[in-house]
């Protein structure tokens, strides 16, 4: 097997030749995207665009088969058991909420308990107090230990209060900690509870296998995974996916419509009222077509050999305070520069365009916990060089003079 | 009307479906000849009483709405059907797929691969998978019967 | 003023030499887009990528700068008094979602009414059932006339039941009537009732003035205005706005999180959860400064020409049961051969690479009242050419021969 | 402290501040000179002790916290400010906003262009729309005293 070449990968974003001057680490925020992902885009507006499921024409017909070969190529990719458990939702917040607003009423009611977790990201919070407020469901929260992971003891213990729902994120998008996520999911059924991954950060890191992983419901978003903005995924096992109330209502995912009596669309189309972001679908599995061109171990290491330089790096930088662990680390590194606001870090490495993201990452809840007004925060992708990190290094440093001078 | 007669008419229908009209459909010279038999192997078929039509029987992901009848004869383990369309377009390909199946057995109806059998009958298109057309539904619920 | 060059028009969208056999009359489904549409979904992608409202950084806050400067296009287009009052969707389906669901609880409760119309699309007919059926809201529907318009007395008779809201399509998607729009809100206002437009092909015919019009809300689809899949505007004044509880709750949309409770942020970002379809807004933009270089009235005229040829080409063809009105019709033609099944009807077009839709077209009950199976709809663009219509009445004339031979 | 006492000091940090750093600012060589003033400016700025920090002081739309209090003097018609922030930078860039607006007249708080004069500055870059640095929050809060 060849090294990874990194300068062979990274060719295949325009962005960067865009950009040159750029060293970009805000990849949790939201990726960039291959050619390979704008071209199917344009190729699917340029020649192949109609709307789909509808049309008695063969150009809606090949639109739909597009459409549809998209869901197959996204299903294999997450070995999902049949397309209909892969669901076309707008991002990974459009999942979450459905999952909330789906389980409300019909499978959560008054006195039920939903287990979090302190490190969630809003979209896995607010969607929950959003429903569970209006049907009397209770939320409990599993707290961090000292050194920012899951309380894995206290995690037991809130499971012995019988949640019906437990949701957490695979990764944290904030500290980059890979949750364990199997001994997690394997307590938590023991427990008899319906189980919800946030996979925003997850999908991004490793293929996920929902086969293996046997939770009951995966969620993601394309945008970060480099692919298109407004396109998502739910996945969800059949028999779950049948039980969600559609928080959305529209044209397609109806069966039969009268102003008495409305019945629904079987699956997938159910979840998926409206016209789709087609472009968006196609766009997604485009970068999963795309990505799969590589070796997914040698990603891996090179993110993880990004990550070892970059630790290094920061260990002779004086005043620093990292958040982030570097064992089970996904290749995002949460820190601070003692006694200062991250706003003001972030600025300064701006200013050397070095792009990373600070504040309290739509994380607030960890915040309080950490008792820190925010962090700046480096998230790497295979795209990163070493070079990249050793400029953010000396960012960093520069702005550490500048800072306490 | 009974199921029976109703599987028996539809039974000799698809007999002379698959002697004369099949090879007819395939040496057709335009696509205008082709839909004209298509249209005429529809009407071969015997129409389903409008109160035999049970919702259960509907096919679900069709435009045009079609129904599917089935029997299952347990001591020689053979499927009959019986089908009916409000297209007349759809009704014809939908009579080339059940003389490819009626009086299949189980393990043969789990076997069978339509999309082949369409392909080799240049039929292919037809089976797109829109919801419109709803050949592949009705290929579904076949299948769904073994 | 230089005449109307269909030729030009046309060129501008690659779709077309891609597939110069066929004739495309499915608008009212989706629209082809201009190349310069395509070209600035690929520009924000290639040159600008980054997350929005979230990044320290420079490319952040160019990619914010692009997005909010789309939704400042939006709202001078449609006339809107302030940007906050344009809310990104994903489409109209999900505006008028959140619409519906917004208004439950807070404004609308058990016992009050909502009236719909008989030929409402799904996506403004199922949101309501789907929200008033949990919170005890009464629905309402204005009939139809002997000639499938909409009975103004009818209507007034049922405004007297007060009901909160109104809510009907600007234009219909299957008989492309335009309904008195100004009328029916006049009424409605003086009833004291909330107005909801659904403008999902009424902003397609003429740029709507929201200002003029002074309706509450206001929605409709990118994709069928020249734009992308994936993206939908939700105007509301900004009153209205501020008292919809957000459909969905995420990231960026809330000012503070904890366990115990969430404020939401202002307008419109408490409308916007999760990572918004960032291309999909700039595409959007990019269709309307685009179409901005033509001359409304232009276009329109171009479009009532295509009409007129069309009724009266079909006015010779035996047996056609025409269900739309040739008067204020926006370019939209439901008809069906008498006595045949439209799936058969536009299976025969099909095959003369003339592409319609066919079915009841997301307006089951509109159907049910007509008591047809369906209809066979053309829809005309700007970018159909006298040729187009000849070749779809030709070909339906072939149709008609094979059907009844 | 009293208000008074934090506009009085304010407003002596202001005339400072627009005196004698604000040239340096522009004249500054290289961008970390720059940073460098802006950081003192903010020092300048007297700090609002905790318990005033009241949550409708905050201005909404500042990745850091920032507080905006506000005094207009009905006599003369002239309104003062006193603000604070978590974040040294932020806070530099919001005394050099303050220095132009403090004592201005309800008229013409109206009037004032803060893109305008940020842009003689050289210091429009730093009100981009991004929520994230707050200053256009800043600058809507300031105009809505009026
Ligand atoms: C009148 C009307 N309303 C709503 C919709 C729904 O639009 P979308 O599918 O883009 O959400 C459509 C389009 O199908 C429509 O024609
Ligand atoms: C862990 C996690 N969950 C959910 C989300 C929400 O994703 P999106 O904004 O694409 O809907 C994100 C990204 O911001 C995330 O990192």
């Amino acid at each position: 097997m060849p090294v990874f070449d990194v300068q062979q990968f990274r060719q295949q974003f325009s962005f960067f030749q865009h950009n040159p001057g750029w060293v970009y680490l805000d990849n949790a925020a939201t990726m960039h995207k291959p050619d390979a992902v704008v071209s199917a885009i344009s190729q699917f507006y340029q020649q192949h665009n109609s709307n789909v499921h509808r049309g008695a024409h063969q150009l809606s017909q090949q639109a739909t088969r597009l459409f549809e070969q998209a869901r197959t190529t996204v299903c294999r990719y997450i070995n999902a058991k049949s397309s209909e458990e892969v669901i076309f939702t707008s991002g990974a917040t459009a999942a979450l909420n459905q999952i909330a607003f789906g389980l409300m009423h019909t499978v959560l009611g008054a006195g039920d308990r939903v287990l979090l977790t302190q490190l969630e990201h809003h979209a896995n919070i607010v969607p929950w107090q959003l429903h569970c407020q209006r049907y009397g469901v209770i939320i409990d929260v599993v707290p961090l230990t000292a050194d920012n992971q899951l309380d894995m003891t206290a995690y037991q213990q809130l499971l012995e209060r019988k949640p019906k729902v437990v949701s957490f994120s695979h990764i944290s998008n904030v500290l980059g900690h890979i949750q364990p996520i199997d001994a997690m999911l394997a307590l938590a059924k023991k427990a008899g509870a319906i189980t919800v991954v946030d996979g925003a950060q997850g999908v991004v890191y490793k293929q996920p296998d929902m086969q293996q992983l046997d939770c009951d419901f995966y969620v993601f978003s394309g945008h970060k995974l480099y692919g298109p903005t407004g396109i998502g995924i739910l996945y969800g096992k059949k028999d779950w996916l049948e039980k969600l109330t559609p928080i959305f209502a529209g044209g397609e995912m109806i069966e039969q419509v009268s102003f008495v009596n409305t019945t629904f669309n079987k699956l997938p189309f159910k979840l998926e009222a409206g016209t789709p972001n087609i472009a968006g679908a196609l766009g997604l599995a485009a970068a999963i077509d795309w990505l799969q061109l590589y070796n997914t171990e040698q990603l891996i290491q090179h993110k993880l050999l990004l990550l070892k330089e970059f630790y290094n790096g920061l260990s002779v930088i004086k005043g620093i305070d990292i958040l982030s662990l570097p064992v089970h680390n996904a290749g995002i590194v949460a820190l601070n520069v003692s006694n200062e606001h991250p706003a003001d870090v972030a600025e300064l490495l701006n200013q050397q365009n070095i792009a990373v993201r600070s504040g309290q990452h739509c994380a607030m809840p960890l915040f309080s916990y950490l008792a820190r007004p925010g962090a700046v925060r480096c998230s790497f992708a295979a795209y990163n060089s070493l070079d990249d990190v050793n400029r953010c290094l000396l960012a960093l440093e520069q702005a550490v003079e500048i800072l306490t001078a | 009307m009974k199921l029976e007669q109703l599987l028996a008419e539809t039974r000799s229908a698809l007999v002379q479906i698959n002697e004369q009209d099949l090879s007819k459909i395939t040496q057709a010279k335009d696509w205008q000849s082709k839909y004209r038999v298509l249209m005429q192997l529809g009407k071969k078929l015997p129409p389903v009483p409008e109160k035999m039509k049970q919702p259960e029987l509907l096919v679900k992901g069709c435009e045009s709405r079609a129904w599917l009848l089935h029997y299952h004869n347990k001591t020689d383990d053979k499927h009959y059907f019986v089908l009916d369309s409000e297209a007349r377009i759809v009704k014809g390909l939908m009579a080339i797929m059940l003389c490819l199946v009626n009086g299949m057995s189980s393990a043969e109806l789990a076997k069978f691969d339509l999309n082949h059998k369409f392909d080799q009958l240049n039929l292919k298109p037809y089976l797109s998978q829109s919801r419109g057309s709803g050949l592949t539904a009705m290929a579904e619920k076949i299948k769904a019967c073994c």
